[in-house]
């Protein structure tokens, strides 16, 4: 089978300006950071945004001018603030919002995932967010009767996917030691028609072998493979590493002021020349290491 | 015996832990400080067999202590079991016979505990402020679970008489118009810094149930956005006891991070 | 917690008669063999089984009057063929297939696991057995219009369901070895009202706690765990053991007759004392042996 | 080069491992031998990367051999990835963009592709025979698959005019009627013991394409309970290299494990 390995610069031309992307991210768990990154660098625009609860990722792209719209269920870095820069792009009509509960994303992306035009839920029911989308959710009788209203949720098929897991073959065969598995990679994979997926390490087949319950990408559903040890930084990538509370807490305070913002993605995105120049501009094996010891404490 | 010296934080946590019994299943979202440390106090005193899905993750989590996120791995470590989100859990929460009670927090609650995190003012698309987005109460509340409020900030802001953007059904427009549109649960109960309230049967108002010690009534409708209505058997939010405080601040949260909640 | 664990006899009371059980079973792969006897043994009555794909337990409870509707996919033991006992009801009238496609049959239950009403598939469009089940299956439209026609699947919400795995906790904690995960372990459990499990070995909590990934049912999902190893037999139970081919040779020779066949269920089923003696039955450590060696091979 | 020897069981595995090629992903159910050693044997020839979900669950295993059963843990030892069933295989086989080729067999087979499994006669509820079940065969037919039949029993009772119960849909009453309903791929080619069918543009009727070494076309429409199409370039079905046939009878199938089929 032709490898699947490729870098990160090469995978980002698999997306394009005006695409939908759906990215892994919660709210400082594992985001595929260098994806994020290149994204910026190479000044993406006009992209759409698909995640469950958006995290610095977000607040990153906003800031950098590649969104308009977003989404999802959520966007917050919890302990560390809102996403400013985010939030204040919606504020200003820049970025739209299409806010959806958990259930009806999901609802929405499984469709996609099965191919079927939609699936139902019964979230929402009863709140406003359903008639502000009237193109995606609609309330629908149970057909058999005496199952009550139901929202049916329009499939969502993003144009790429981004994950970042613990390790891959050349393959694609992604793997992921156990850990919390959250939808955005159970299922946006599934439902995007292309995936990238940026990975701790390369491994042969034959370690995936060992454990083929743990896998949770096939070959056949990856497009394409980026070795990026600590692609997560600064979210966390349990169990390997924590998310980086310092590097959270310099961005909320630059993302209070453009300028600010865009000086802390010159120093840590745009500058740095390479991943490995990314990782020192941040700490380097002191940080990195700091940070292993917080996920294994 | 109640405690001699308390904070507000842990009366809330203990009054929030009473609300759980052995045999309940409970869940915590992110930044969840109040219900986790009442999860953790519940599961050390009267209801030891509580299940605990911690951050919808993990299964009967023994976390060390409460930890600075209550939506990271810190909190799950060695959990019994990892729950799968997409198909576990969302079918264990869907399916109507687990985990039935859900605590909920929002920028803005009104007067039949509707609950607003998406948008404030009266442009969605522009928003005055853009708020951090319904994610789960936007199932929750529409899905028959028992509703739980908590709120650190007790204020006209928080407390509104209509939310601007109902992200979390609550009773709706009071009366029976969630049973009307066949919405079973809604919301019990709202435990807030000053008060503890719940809904009156009929009119489905809010409505204060007991006052914390120290508070009075006037200054609980002095801090809310409408009329709230007065319990006929008002009475005093009982005080953690001794214990209650010793466990929260000796094992549970020693470091104190359930009061970035209250700043 | 309150321990679950309980014998086979006290938890096949659990069952009524004419309750419907969701049975786990393929051809030949796992099936929850020890209730199954215990259900023939206590001559339960009426019984609506449901199995993606029914193997030797279908063709035995049916034989032993167990059943009057079967609600599934198939029933087969391919190699072994195609359970006479039971077709010979079917085509008496003495038991009702209702027959879905594998899509069907899951949606119906993942509806009732969901809490939903109904769930939709595209399978099953334009075949004969939609119109054979009017009130469970229903052509309906896309309501966001585009997507064409899709049939709605009325949920299906079993009484009990009825699964064998490798080992669990006294407080229910199930867990699975690495193997193949059928929908009638994911999703059987989640649709029923209650749930019995089976498992070959009982294990401290802490045990559960090294693999927290390989749990299949969490133990509030658990109404009660009954120790039986080789509780499969003489389905498989990989990797412990495999099928075990001549017992399934035995039962086919004695299911082309009625009487045959009850004399092997009076001699393998209602005659032995106990599990170990329905073991030392079939061919006691010798047999089992053999088995574990097929599946290790 | 044809081989010297060989029989009809390694001429059909032959012809059906043309049908596949790298990119494609294939998947088998059970009593599956022509379409696993097909697999197997497009795997080590000309399409070394078609990916392969044994039994649905074990990708890209590395069987030893053909066991006695393709639903076994055996045909899916040391696989790279066990693919669970409810939530991941049926996202892959459903979404459109995988596991566009589907092998199907049916009880009875009818001159438009379409199969039953389900029920021999006019009763479906006291039917004559009792078939086994519609199973993955119910859904394939429906949602856009490209289907490939294969049959070690051509005669009037396997290929009917018109099948009892359609328990899969093909090319339902012919013509455009498959395009009508909306439903894309359908029914594309019958390897049968005999020959080898398609079905003509215009109508979907069955039509002969190559007839096997040694069949004529009158014993294969006496084997058919309709009347069959000829196409206009009628040739033989290839014979089997002498490759192909080492490969079955020493690598794939040593215990001759596909003539179970041919019983």
């Amino acid at each position: 089978m032709a490898g699947k390995l490729t870098t990160a610069a090469e995978a980002a031309a698999l997306i394009s300006d005006g695409d939908t992307v759906a990215l892994q991210s919660m709210a400082t768990f594992t985001a595929p950071m260098t994806m994020v990154r290149e994204l910026i660098r190479q000044e993406r625009r006009d992209l759409t945004l698909v995640c469950l609860v958006g995290g610095i990722p977000v607040d990153m792209l906003a800031a950098a001018g590649c969104l308009s719209r977003f989404i999802g269920a959520a966007v917050s870095m919890e302990q560390f603030g809102l996403c400013n820069q985010f939030r204040k792009a919606v504020e200003r009509g820049d970025i739209v919002f299409e806010e959806l509960s958990e259930t009806a994303l999901l609802a929405r992306l499984g469709a996609a995932a099965r191919g079927l035009p939609f699936q139902i839920t019964r979230g929402l029911l009863a709140t406003d967010l359903i008639d502000l989308q009237p193109d995606n959710l609609r309330v629908i009788d149970d057909p058999f009767g005496g199952g009550g209203s139901v929202v049916a949720c329009r499939a969502l098929a993003p144009d790429v996917a981004l994950v970042h897991a613990h390790r891959a073959d050349e393959q694609g065969n992604v793997q992921m030691d156990p850990t919390a598995l959250w939808p955005d990679i159970r299922v946006f994979p599934k439902a995007s028609r292309r995936v990238i997926v940026t990975v701790e390490e390369i491994v042969d087949g034959d370690r995936i072998r060992t454990e083929p319950d743990r896998v949770v990408l096939p070959s056949f559903a990856v497009d394409a493979v980026v070795h990026a040890p600590y692609g997560a930084h600064p979210t966390s990538c349990f169990p390997r590493y924590g998310y980086d509370a310092d590097f959270h807490r310099g961005w909320t305070g630059a993302a209070r002021d453009p300028d600010a913002a865009r000086a802390f993605l010159d120093e840590h995105v745009r500058g740095p020349a390479s991943h490995e120049a990314y990782l020192d501009g941040v700490g380097g094996v002191r940080r990195l290491s700091s940070l292993e010891r917080l996920a294994s404490a | 015996m109640s405690a001699p010296d308390y904070t507000v934080d842990e009366l809330m946590i203990a009054r929030v832990a009473r609300v759980f019994e052995n045999g309940d299943q409970v869940v915590n979202g992110m930044a969840s400080f109040v219900p986790v440390c009442a999860y953790m106090l519940a599961r050390r005193t009267h209801a030891p067999d509580l299940v605990w899905l911690a951050g919808a993750v993990g299964l009967d989590p023994r976390p060390q202590r409460v930890p600075a996120s209550t939506l990271e791995s810190d909190l799950w470590r060695d959990s019994v079991a990892y729950v799968e989100q997409y198909e576990d859990f969302w079918s264990y929460a869907l399916n109507g016979r687990w985990l039935t009670k859900f605590m909920v927090r929002g920028a803005q609650i009104d007067m039949y505990g509707n609950a607003n995190n998406s948008a404030v003012g009266p442009d969605y698309h522009r928003p005055k402020v853009r708020l951090p987005g319904t994610a789960g109460m936007g199932d929750m509340g529409s899905i028959g679970k028992r509703l739980f409020y908590w709120s650190s900030t007790h204020d006209p802001r928080t407390f509104v008489e209509r939310v601007d953007w109902i992200s979390c059904a609550g009773h709706l427009g009071g009366g029976d118009e969630r049973a009307r549109l066949g919405l079973e649960g809604g919301p019990e109960l709202v435990v807030s810094n000053l008060a503890v309230m719940d809904f009156a049967p009929e009119s489905k108002r809010m409505r204060i149930r007991t006052v914390h010690p120290g508070v009075t009534v006037e200054q609980v409708q002095e801090a809310t956005g409408f009329p709230l209505l007065v319990a006929d058997d008002l009475g005093e939010t009982p005080a953690p006891t001794a214990e209650e405080v010793r466990l929260i601040r000796e094992e549970i949260d020693p470091d104190g991070t359930r009061k970035t909640e209250f700043r």
